[in-house]
């Protein structure tokens, strides 16, 4: 019932922020929002396990997604206030509406228990965030968002065809609906071969989401573009749901006979992401697709993980978890960068400690927990990784692994460091910086800090969701 | 009757490969939404006539008469006739499709299970990668869209081999066209360039 | 008593280098000095006052007197025959080999303090080769060890002769050869460096004290002096049994001190001094030849057999 | 319980530091670090003197591993007051040196600059203290970390920055290799601690482990070949850091080292031979490329390579003595490297910090900049001297004791041992005792030309005195240089002790007797020389008082108009050298010839560099090479639709395909 209301409700304010007439409504409407996200999340957190409306479940990987969607909506709504300061009231409101609408969606396809209705709702939250990558209105925009809708939609349409396939493992009058439930029963008496099509469609067809190889390149162009805030949801909220699909495809499948078939593929797309993503950072020029590619780098870190098994699942999960936190209050930090800098190119920008302290200690923390560095928390991750990686004996993708991490690292903390520190390169002056208040910045170090807490020590409930969500899995 | 129309279907696919005007395409796409329609009604036996009836009006309506006139129109603003600014050679294409058949008969007699018609599942990956290989083979942005239309009929294609079993997957499927149609207005209605490939400002 | 080694060693210190002009003039058929010039030489010194280096400074005045300090320090650790040195203990030799280098370090700051050209010349030699020539003494002084199984001067050369074997006298004569060499080194004399240049640009040792005079010229001679004999004592120890009574050992003493001046004098006489860059090679050759008879000791104890 | 509370309080209590307003910063920091010390070194105290064996404090527990417990035996006592000694007389010194930066640099980057350096010192000593296997890889990687911040303290410049990444960087693979190793002890027994390593060594090969763990720890200690970042990243950071990490931050990888090899059983003999070899290596290597350096920093990193190398060959002996169960080679091998470790940390900081005062007067480490300084920074100048005597291992310094140590360790265990252990020891006598001449070579050159002589720049002119609060705390350092070197026995029992109860070796009162008296006659021939040395220089004092003392110029054979340029310089001094080491060292040399046709040559350029070999062949090439090809794969960003889909399509293709074939 809650969650119908939740539904219906969060559609009208979507709805009604754009009939507002000024923006402190629609600043009331958003945050009501943000209040009422969080309200279901603790909803779901009480009464876990519950199902809603049949096609809803509070399972506890949704309910530690959306947690984590909960703790990044108030920041979000926030720092779009900020962007969006300046902007008419028409796309203030259309902004925020989107904004409304896409975390809307990204709730639903977190909560579903049934294939069908997940895909329905990432196919919605591609339009949502077509909507925000376009906001700037700009050529490049336009050309980001055509790209990202047009990708998104084909994988989309490939990760229907997996659908299909699943579909076809039923015998004539099995279960008409495709509820994950439902699956595991028929699940065991199944096709390999099916199983195996339907999961390479489902992988590819999500990866746009989740931004992992094949399907990652939409995702970077469109964060060149994307306003910083909407970044910070599209690669961390938005890539937990194309992960979430995948891993819910793998759970269902983890008890047949392909099980070793999906860890060897979720390896291969793991280790060329993590090849594309440390061969680009080398490359990089832009700071935000820098941290896209950050991003590309750390979900290929999840599929090994996932692909390692044992305690990587539990690494996995983790590290989901953390990278969300991190790398939200990067792109949130790059907000004020931009206003301070007038450029995310690597070039013009520097002296960034000068101008701006408090962002460039987010910038270094940042960049000191993404990178999985102790005392960051995704060490602990990454660690697990290593041990399932040793007890498997898989010298080579350990060793290739560590190789590629260590590339990244090098890029990256240049990169960083050359914003925070050095003067722009041969000779450009910087524009006249913006004042922005240290205060900004209060959001982003919470968010860090918690990252960091994390390596020390893990909150019992926290453990017990990650545990009980992959009780499932072998 | 039914194989006969998929058959049907399966050479309008050919002619993707062969065509050279962007109209052609659009006549093709609209024929192959008539084809599905067809296919559909002969097809879906055992679901009940309310749903029959969306899907029929939603395949005749969608796929053969809007979708084929938002395209002509985008074409007749953009004002390129042919598809020129191929990557490979249409002959090659020829052959790529001739052996995307074969590879798509070769898959479905692997993928041979007793509740699927076969020659769908053949005809359905063929569609999926005579579409695929329009999207990869053209440089054109509108060429792309048509390319993703015959993918889209792939997964009809697909749905429709298990309609009879769970018509749901279909209504959803279908989802999908609105979905492009949506697209398709809100992006050409954003004066998108249609007859360019120029959409190479984002890169590394 | 066991002061008696000290002792000895200062009163051949006074001879030596008189032994050694003699030998020289002799054979090349001059009338040459009395036997106690250099002491005569030293007395002027004192006698006279000091020039200084504006350049200079602290370094410049106290190296000759950490050096002649040094040296006493050493001697102190050299047994004479029964007697035990007067500091005696194990590794006493490893203690010995650094003061010399305590002192060697002085000299060669003093010459960089004095800012010349040529002084640093000097040094930059020195130190090189005494840099070269440590290993040699290690493994000689290891080889003393592995072969009696002691590690202090005075228990080693008690111990030497213990050992009725023919490979022991060809030992003894490498080890009496490398001390005659290590001490040329040392001393910066023939074939590694001619005290009687009188081209800058050649010298070594001499070049460094160019800007001594008076009283710090003085300790530095008698350093130089006392290192002879110092060098000599040992070559004593290794070639005179330790057993006979003390009378005939002192004899002994000053009779091969006397012997190891005029070897020095008649090679000095005879022989060129090497091209500088030789003297690498010339000075390695010491740490083979040392090798040599590690591998002698590695057959008088059995182990290569 | 109340051990934890304090240490906790004092870890959170840092994060303060950004709140202090800038002026105070400083004394905060001091503040903390003092206290800090004082329960620190109560604790390492109180398991020293053996009131207690060992000391259990447990902090918080996190959910993942066993969790944070400070354990205290006798090494990790001794290495507490290491670091701590260090720690203090390097921030007080750090007073004076980071005065100039005040007006350059916003309070962030001195919070940044004080909470790094208080993280260092806590993290090191949590990493003396932590045996859990995670635990201690958080806090390694927290003390590489923070070192990396103090590193880059001065920021602006590109190539500081490059430095400092390469270090992270380093740090960061060695980081891996010792988190595999423990990965493969936690597989095999189930547990992940240094407690465990016994466990696993009884029932697997100990030389694979090993070599792992080595590596990994060879890393941080600088060993040769894996030693590439030390030279730079010790010029790069501010004198204090650079004393502090080559002081102590490096001989943690040494901890690391002991750690593994304690509970060692088998491949003992090969072990101890391999870090010999190793260390010896390092050692004559180090010194060979120190002595060559113009740099004054870089010169003294590569004399810590060297001293590391004379710590591991003590750890080597000991090991080999293990093997061939030789107590006094056991005993007197670890003793001399554990109190070399005392040693270093004292006189390399000292110099370090001496370099800093001369950088910090003249704004140049080129020695050939320098000159003639002793004139006009006397305290500086003695302090360094006593830096480098020590460090040439010449009495009556420290330096002294520990490498008589080791000497007597190799040459005690001559007679007894077999042919090829008594080779190998031979081997190693000749190889130490070169490594000694060398240093002697290396530290005349560098004191004589720094501040001897006459000043070869308008800098070295006018240079000025380091300020009263960078020389006193010095003294200290000096004090205790000779306190080891010349009251050793005092020192040396608690070392033997300190052995004794690591390697839990059967105290041998014979050798450690023995060893009294001998070291209480070095002392007495310290003694006599001291005071013959205030004799002879009183007589002198007296003598020249009664005679005439003029001074004159420098006797220039006949030529007046000397100019400091003629002096011999840096490069000159190592010349010779350089000819007998060209093989090893590469010297490149710059020079601009005279043309054809150049009848009155112009000015003319001659500059000589001596590049890392290691360097250029084991890190910079294989990376540029795979980073090279990264880049190369990266061509798929194009921007075109169509090479987006094609991607997917050819991997659904290329995983059905392999699918279908039953490859995955």
């Amino acid at each position: 019932m809650m969650l119908l209301l939740f539904f219906i409700i969060s559609l009208a304010l979507s709805g009604a922020t754009l009939l507002s007439r000024n923006r402190s409504v629609t600043k009331v409407i958003a945050t009501t929002f943000a209040v009422m996200l969080i309200a279901v999340t603790v909803h779901a957190f009480i009464n876990i396990g519950k199902t809603e409306l049949t096609y809803f479940t509070y399972e506890s990987t949704s309910v530690l997604l959306l947690a984590v969607l909960a703790l990044l909506t108030m920041p979000t709504v926030w720092h779009g206030f900020i962007y969006t300061r300046d902007d008419t009231l028409k796309r203030y409101n259309i902004y925020h509406s989107g904004l409304i609408a896409l975390m809307t969606f990204m709730a639903g396809a977190y909560m579903a228990n049934t294939m069908t209705v997940l895909w329905i709702f990432v196919e919605a939250t591609t339009l949502a965030v077509a909507v925000l990558i376009y906001h700037d209105r700009t050529e490049m925009s336009l050309e980001a968002t055509w790209k990202y809708v047009f990708i998104c939609s084909t994988g989309i349409a490939l990760a229907y065809l997996g659908i299909l396939f699943l579909g076809f493992i039923y015998g004539r009058g099995d279960a008409p609906n495709l509820s994950f439930s439902s699956f595991s029963m028929v699940i065991s008496n199944a096709d390999p071969l099916y199983l195996r099509i339907a999961f390479i469609f489902v992988l590819v067809g999500f990866s746009t989401k989740m931004g992992l190889f094949p399907m990652h390149t939409v995702t970077i162009d469109a964060h060149s573009v994307a306003p910083p805030p909407v970044s910070a949801l599209i690669s961390t909220a938005l890539m937990n749901v194309g992960f979430l699909a995948i891993y819910r495809v793998y759970t269902l499948f983890s008890t047949t006979s392909v099980l070793s078939f999906m860890n060897h593929v979720l390896v291969l797309a793991g280790l060329f992401s993590l090849l594309v993503s440390a061969g680009y950072m080398l490359k990089a020029k832009h700071l935000k697709r820098m941290l896209a590619y950050s991003s590309l780098e750390n979900m290929g870190l999840v599929a090994i993980a996932l692909g390692t098994g044992k305690h990587g699942y539990y690494a996995a999960l983790l590290l989901i978890v953390l990278h969300s936190l991190a790398k939200s209050s990067l792109f949130y930090q790059m907000g004020q960068l931009s206003r301070i800098l007038h450029t995310f190119k690597l070039d013009e920008s520097g002296r960034y400690m000068k101008l701006y302290p408090a962002g460039a200690m987010v910038l270094m923390t940042g960049m000191i927990c993404i990178l999985a560095i102790p005392p960051s928390g995704m060490f602990i991750s990454e660690f697990m990784i290593f041990k399932a990686m040793v007890s498997n004996g898989q010298w080579f993708v350990l060793t290739a692994t560590v190789i590629l991490l260590c590339f990244v690292i090098y890029a990256m903390s240049t990169r960083i460091m050359h914003v925070s520190f050095s003067s722009p390169r041969d000779g450009l002056e910087l524009k006249k910086p913006g004042f922005v208040s240290p205060a900004e910045t209060v959001s982003q170090f919470v968010l860090l800090a918690l990252v960091i807490m994390i390596c020390f020590y893990q909150p019992p409930f926290l453990v017990d969701l990650i545990n009980r969500s992959i009780a499932l899995l072998p | 009757m039914v194989n006969y129309l998929i058959v049907l279907f399966a050479i309008t696919l050919m002619y993707f490969a062969s065509a050279e005007r962007l109209s052609t395409y659009i006549r093709l796409v609209a024929l192959q939404g008539l084809l599905l329609c067809g296919i559909a009604v002969f097809e879906l036996k055992e679901v009940n006539l309310a749903n029959l009836l969306f899907i029929v009006a939603e395949t005749l309506l969608f796929k053969a008469v809007v979708l084929p006139y938002l395209l002509s129109r985008i074409i007749r603003r953009s004002g390129v006739t042919k598809v020129h600014r191929q990557a490979v050679p249409g002959f090659y294409l020829l052959l790529f499709s001739i052996a995307g058949l074969l590879v798509s008969v070769i898959l479905a007699t692997i993928l041979l299970n007793p509740f699927i018609n076969p020659i769908y599942l053949a005809i359905a990956l063929f569609t999926l990668f005579t579409g695929l290989l329009l999207i990869v083979t053209h440089k054109l942005i509108i060429s792309h869209l048509i390319g993703f239309l015959v993918v889209e009929n792939a997964v009809f294609l697909f749905s429709l081999a298990i309609g009879n079993e769970m018509p749901m997957l279909i209504n959803v499927g279908i989802l999908l066209d609105i979905f492009v149609g949506v697209l398709i207005l809100g992006f050409f209605g954003l004066r998108l360039k249609a007859h360019t490939n120029e959409l190479t400002m984002l890169k590394d | 008593m066991t002061m008696a080694g000290f002792i000895l060693i200062a009163v051949a210190a006074f001879f030596f280098p008189g032994i050694i002009l003699r030998t020289k003039s002799l054979a090349s058929g001059r009338k040459g000095p009395g036997l106690f010039q250099p002491l005569k030489d030293i007395a002027v010194l004192l006698r006279k006052g000091s020039v200084f280096s504006g350049t200079t400074g602290l370094i410049f005045r106290i190296a000759p007197s950490v050096t002649l300090a040094s040296l006493t320090g050493a001697m102190l650790l050299l047994p004479f025959a029964e007697q035990k040195a007067v500091l005696s203990f194990e590794g006493d030799f490893i203690l010995f080999a650094y003061l010399l280098a305590l002192g060697k370090f002085f000299t060669i700051i003093a010459a960089l303090d004095t800012g010349s050209s040529f002084e640093g010349m000097g040094a930059s030699r020195e130190a090189l080769f005494s840099m070269l020539v440590e290993p040699a003494f290690f493994v000689l002084l290891a080889t003393f060890a592995m072969f009696t199984g002691y590690t202090s001067f005075s228990v080693i050369f008690n111990h030497f002769f213990i050992t009725g074997n023919d490979y022991v006298l060809i030992y003894s004569i490498i080890g009496a050869y490398l001390f005659v060499q290590i001490a040329m080194v040392e001393n910066s004399r023939l074939p590694v460096d001619d005290p009687k240049t009188h081209l800058e640009l050649t010298m070594i040792h001499e070049v460094m004290i160019l800007d001594y005079s008076g009283f710090d010229k003085a300790l530095i001679h008698i350093g130089t002096y006392l290192k002879f004999s110092v060098y000599g004592s040992l070559i004593y120890n290794l070639v005179v049994p330790a057993g006979w009574n003390i009378i005939l050992q002192t004899g002994l003493f000053l009779a091969v001190q006397g012997l190891f001046a005029v070897v020095i004098g008649f090679t000095e006489s005879f022989r060129a001094r090497n091209k500088m860059n030789k003297n690498p090679k010339f000075i390695l050759t010491l740490s083979a030849i040392a090798l040599i008879a590690f591998i002698v000791i590695l057959i008088l104890t059995e182990k290569l057999a | 319980m109340f051990s934890t509370i304090a240490f906790l309080i004092i870890s959170f209590v840092t994060l303060l530091i950004f709140a202090v307003p800038k002026p105070l910063k400083y004394y905060f920091t001091l503040g903390l670090l003092v206290a800090g010390i004082a329960l620190t070194s109560v604790w390492s105290i109180s398991v020293l003197t053996g009131s207690e064996q060992l000391r259990e404090i447990p902090l918080f527990l996190p959910s993942a591993g066993t969790g944070f417990v400070l354990v205290i035996d006798a090494l990790s006592a001794f290495f507490i007051l290491v670091i701590n000694i260090t720690v203090l007389i390097g921030f007080l010194y750090a007073r004076g040196y980071l005065a100039p930066y005040g007006q350059r640099m916003n309070a962030l980057r001195f919070s940044i600059h004080y909470f790094s350096y208080l993280w260092l010192w806590l993290s090191m000593l949590m990493v003396v203290m932590i045996r859990d296997g995670l635990s201690f890889l958080i806090v390694w990687e927290i003390m590489a970390l923070s070192s990396f911040f103090l590193v880059i303290f001065d920021a602006e410049e590109r190539s500081i920055m490059k430095t400092g990444i390469n270090y992270l960087i380093q740090m960061h693979v060695g980081m891996f290799f010792i988190l595999v190793a423990f990965l493969l002890v936690q597989d095999a027994t189930g547990r992940m601690s240094f407690d465990a390593l016994g466990e696993y060594f009884a029932g697997h090969r100990n030389l694979p482990l090993f070599l792992l763990f080595f590596t990994g720890f060879a890393i941080k200690a600088g060993f040769i070949p894996l030693h590439t970042w030390l030279p730079e990243a010790h010029p790069a950071a501010p004198s204090h850091v650079s004393g502090v990490m080559s002081g102590v931050m490096i001989k943690m990888g040494i901890y690391g080292i002991v750690r593994v090899v304690v509970p060692m059983q088998s491949d003992l003999l090969v072990t101890g031979i391999l870090i010999v070899v190793i260390s010896l290596i390092t050692g004559v290597m180090g010194v060979m490329m120190a002595i060559v350096q113009n740099d004054l920093k870089k010169l003294l990193a590569y004399s810590s390579i060297e001293n590391i190398g004379i710590i591991g060959l003590g750890i080597g002996m000991g090991v080999i003595g293990q093997a061939l169960d030789n107590p006094s080679l056991t005993l007197l091998g670890f003793s001399g490297a554990v109190l070399h470790i005392l040693n270093h940390s004292l006189f390399k900081s000292l110099l370090f910090f001496n370099a800093g005062s001369v950088y910090h007067a003249t704004h140049t480490r080129n020695m050939e900049q320098l000159g003639g300084l002793m004139r006009r920074m006397p305290w500086t100048a003695m302090l360094f001297l006593t830096g480098s005597l020590a460090i040439c291992g010449l009495p009556p310094f420290n330096g002294f004791i520990s490498e008589y140590l080791i000497y007597m360790g190799m040459f005690n265990s001559l007679s007894g041992s077999a042919l090829y252990p008594s080779i190998l020891i031979v081997g190693s006598v000749a190889a130490l005792s070169l490594i000694g001449g060398m240093a002697v070579f290396c530290f005349t050159r560098a004191f004589g030309i720094t501040f001897l002589g006459e000043p070869r720049s308008e800098e070295a002119r006018h240079a000025r005195e380091a300020g009263r609060s960078m020389i006193i705390p010095q003294i200290g350092t000096v004090a205790l240089i000779l306190l080891i070197g010349l009251g050793s026995p005092l020192v040396v029992q608690p070392v033997f002790e300190i052995v004794n109860r690591t390697w839990s070796l059967a105290s041998q009162p014979m050798i450690t007797g023995a060893f009294a008296s001998n070291l209480s006659q070095i002392s007495i021939a310290g003694g006599v020389f001291v005071v013959t040395l205030a004799a002879l220089l009183l007589y002198r004092r007296y003598h020249l008082g009664r005679r005439s003392v003029t001074t004159g110029p420098t006797w220039g054979c006949g030529y007046t108009a000397v100019t400091p340029k003629q002096q011999y310089t840096a490069t000159s001094f190592a010349y010779n050298y350089n000819h007998l080491a060209k093989p090893v060292l590469q010297t490149r040399k710059e020079i601009d010839e005279i043309g054809e046709n150049e009848i009155f040559p112009g000015k003319k350029r001659f500059a000589s560099h001596s590049d890392d070999l290691f360097k250029r062949n084991l890190i910079d090439r294989p990376v540029d090479c795979v980073a090279g090809l990264l880049k190369k794969i990266a061509v798929m960003q194009t921007g075109q639709i169509r090479h987006y889909i094609l991607y997917a399509f050819v991997f659904m293709l290329l995983v059905l395909l392999l699918a279908m074939l039953n490859i995955l």
